[in-house]
């Protein structure tokens, strides 16, 4: 096994001794942006954004939640692009991409469910109700732990990443569907009650949850490259033992010529 | 095309004659949750009988599990993996084969459930177009997520395990919507089970579609 | 000469392990050929690979003209595998599960019922079912199948194992009666004197690599020669 | 606008503090976990596969 690498790529790095981990200049950047609309949303979210005047405070859990909440969809819908994608190019990128989606995806499920319950609990005196749009961000968040697990549990390579993208693929339309029979479902019992987020802010809050959107964005973005890194190199690896193993069978193919009654264990 | 179909599901059948898993222990299983449910909720205050059509389908849906996961496991055999790949049947007859066996038994099942709970829980049994029209559109719903998920993990250690996990949320909207109709079906007022009914074979037709498709790439993992 | 399996550098994975280590095979239409190697040597993932079981990930590998590394779903029909597995439903009689497998190839009852009657199985054990056999029995039930779905190449792991003498004699006689048909056969099997008279050509594997040269030595008799009992002793090119 | 007398009007400051430092924290700990699985994965792979550095 050779370790030459492409010798353009290096030369702009000879004296930088590239460093062992899955950043690069583009995420250094896009981290700091992360960093900077942090500390923006900080101070909107929690010091310069005045209280609401029927929630108070606790609206200030929404500049978490909602964009929280959007980034989980997003996760949940680029694994099922992603599993797509897959299937029909059969390039190991978009595997890698999958994988990243979905596990970015029920981390950012749980926090939309944390977060949700905890403003819940104050507002509904609830942690749980069974809203629909509850119910089905819950179910998404099985559906995805139930395709990691398939994942985790499938010893081939390629064959975990056809199961895993058929799981992907069918893992947005069951969204859909499940919220849409919810939705129906409680509708019949209770009239919309708890849905109430869009009509009252305004002005300052507003620019909190857009700032709050931007930053999650940027962390999501700059978390998912380097997820997304992490799932390259482990296909890498797994390329690199296997030429490793495909060296070392064919020398025991050499060695065991001369006496073919070897028998390897 | 069809006469695989049949003869996939024939096999299935034939097997299901000579193991005969789904009534000894299958169907059993369903009565046996039918009555604990009626230990844990008391028969006295009404709140089996109003409750009913959810307990129904959800005992449908646990069988309905047993069922798929016992269907996945006759093609667990050493070599038959390998055989049915090599058989030239299509993947799609495969899997509408195998989920037609699986309708077929379940809704034998149901036939027996509709009785257990006319006669356990006291069910107003009525409205018997729209009772039918779900049974059948839940039914093929029901196995043909299943037979889809079964082959998702067909070949893993801890397919029994991970099938459940898979399959329950999904078939959350059949649970939803069999019961809804159920209910308008035993005289609840404002509902509307039709349109109910008309969700689980929308469904159906999807997973019926998703299936036929899928099936292949999952036959080769 | 037709080859009907072509194989140069093939790498097939099984799981993460390369059974097949970049393998040359080339097998001639109407050959018997012989895998030999020890346990592990990945016999059983060559035959598998020419049923387009395995995937050849890396390398040439065709067979009956089809190229198995890009699509392995298309030489399925035209080869029958007789593997580990028995490939039988045990809650389902012999009969049945030969009649199955047969109908799901396309086979017509009566090559059902032939290959019924060729390995003996038309008598009292037509309707025990599988569950009930001894290893030889579902050997030869196995072996029903793949005779009723009358595939072009005949791949066969092990196929003496487990079975006793009078079995051997049969399956030996089918091979050759199937090559006088024109079909073409590939085994494995550890029976060397057995093995080795029913073979034209042996092929020395070892560590996932095959060891001889691969191009094909026309065998002494041409293959379309030998008539089914006549044995003909040849030589193996063992390099 | 001033910063103070919001922070100290907080009436329902326990679940903010709570829903924020579940996100922060959450959020963070996948992160150290991800980058430290990157650093020990990147030292098994060869630079030049390692495409963006």
């Amino acid at each position: 096994m050779s370790d030459v690498s492409d010798p353009t790529e290096t030369e702009a790095e000879a004296e930088a001794e590239v460093p062992a981990h899955t950043g690069s200049r583009a995420t250094q950047v896009l981290g700091l942006a992360a960093l900077a609309a942090l500390a923006l949303w900080v101070l909107y979210g929690l010091v310069w954004s005045p209280p609401d005047r029927e929630m108070g405070d606790l609206v200030r859990l929404l500049y978490v939640h909602v964009p929280v909440a959007i980034l989980f969809y997003a996760g949940a819908g680029l694994t099922t692009f992603a599993s797509l994608m897959w299937l029909r190019r059969r390039s190991p990128g978009w595997d890698a991409l999958a994988v990243a989606a979905a596990e970015l995806g029920v981390v950012f499920g749980a926090l939309t469910l944390l977060t949700g319950s905890i403003w819940g609990k104050p507002t509904w005196n609830t942690f749980w109700t069974w809203d629909a749009r509850l119910t089905s961000t819950a179910l998404l968040e099985v559906l995805l732990i139930g395709y990691l697990a398939v994942r985790r549990v499938d010893p081939s390579p390629s064959g975990g990443s056809t199961r895993a993208s058929i799981l992907g693929l069918l893992l947005f339309p069951n969204v859909i569907i499940v919220h849409f029979s919810v939705d129906w479902w409680r509708s019949l019992h209770q009239k919309a009650t708890v849905t109430r987020l869009d009509p009252t802010i305004e002005g300052d809050m507003l620019v909190a949850l857009m700032v709050g959107m931007a930053a999650g964005g940027l962390v999501f973005a700059w978390l998912l490259i380097h997820r997304f890194r992490v799932a390259w190199l482990e296909q890498q690896v797994e390329r690199h033992d296997l030429d490793a193993a495909v060296a070392a069978r064919r020398a025991e193919g050499q060695l065991s010529t001369n006496e073919p009654e070897a028998q390897p264990a | 095309m069809w006469r695989d179909v049949a003869l996939v599901a024939g096999r299935d059948l034939r097997i299901e004659l000579r193991s005969r898993v789904a009534t000894n222990q299958v169907a059993p299983f369903a009565l046996l949750v039918l009555i604990l449910f009626a230990f844990a909720l008391d028969p006295d205050t009404g709140v089996l009988e109003s409750a009913t059509p959810g307990l129904y389908w959800i005992v449908v849906l646990f069988s309905g599990t047993l069922a798929v996961s016992r269907s996945g496991s006759v093609d667990e055999a050493d070599g038959v993996r390998d055989a049915l790949r090599l058989s030239g049947l299509a993947p799609a007859a495969v899997f509408l084969g195998k989920a037609a066996a699986v309708v077929a038994q379940l809704l034998v099942l149901e036939l027996v459930l509709v009785g257990a709970v006319g006669v356990l829980y006291d069910a107003p049994l009525a409205g018997f177009p729209l009772m039918t029209a779900t049974c059948l559109a839940a039914t093929v719903a029901i196995a043909a997520t299943g037979v889809l998920y079964s082959g998702l993990v067909a070949g893993l250690r801890v397919r029994d395990t991970l099938l459940p996990l898979l399959l329950l949320p999904v078939l959350a909207p059949v649970l939803i919507g069999a019961t809804r109709a159920f209910e308008d079906a035993f005289g609840a007022d404002g509902i509307r089970g039709w349109e109910w009914c008309g969700l689980v074979v929308l469904f159906a037709v999807v997973y019926v579609v998703a299936g036929c498709l899928a099936y292949g790439a999952l036959l080769e993992g | 000469m037709e080859l009907v399996v072509h194989f140069r550098a093939a790498v097939a994975l099984l799981g993460r392990f390369p059974a097949l280590a970049g393998i040359d095979l080339d097998v001639a239409q109407g050959q018997i050929v012989l895998l030999r190697g020890p346990n592990g040597a990945g016999k059983t993932t060559l035959l598998r690979a020419c049923a387009g079981l395995v995937p050849v990930v890396d390398g040439v590998a065709e067979v009956l003209g089809c190229d198995v590394r890009r699509d392995p779903r298309a030489v399925r029909g035209r080869v029958g595998l007789l593997g580990h597995g028995a490939g039988l439903y045990d809650d389902l009689t012999v009969a049945e599960n030969v009649r199955f497998w047969g109908r799901a190839g396309r086979a017509e009852a009566a090559d059902v019922a032939a290959a019924l009657g060729l390995l003996g199985l038309d008598g009292r054990l037509r309707d025990v079912s599988a569950a009930k056999l001894s290893a030889g029995q579902r050997r030869r039930t196995s072996l029903a199948c793949l005779l009723a779905r009358r595939p072009q190449l005949w791949l066969l792991d092990e196929p003496h194992a487990g079975m006793d003498a009078a079995a051997r004699d049969q399956v030996d006689a089918l091979v050759r009666q199937a090559v006088a048909q024109g079909a073409t056969v590939v085994f494995s099997s550890h029976e060397t004197d057995r093995a080795t008279g029913l073979a034209d050509r042996v092929v020395e594997i070892t560590g996932g690599t095959a060891h001889v040269d691969a191009e094909p030595e026309p065998a002494p008799t041409p293959p379309p020669g030998p008539e089914p009992g006549t044995s003909e002793k040849v030589t193996a090119d063992v390099a | 606008m001033s910063a103070v007398v919001h922070v100290v009007a907080m009436s329902d400051g326990g679940y903010v503090a709570a829903g924020w430092v579940g996100a922060v924290g959450l959020v963070g700990a996948y992160v150290l976990v991800t980058l430290r699985r990157g650093r020990r994965l990147s030292r098994r792979v060869p630079e030049g596969d390692r495409r963006w550095s």
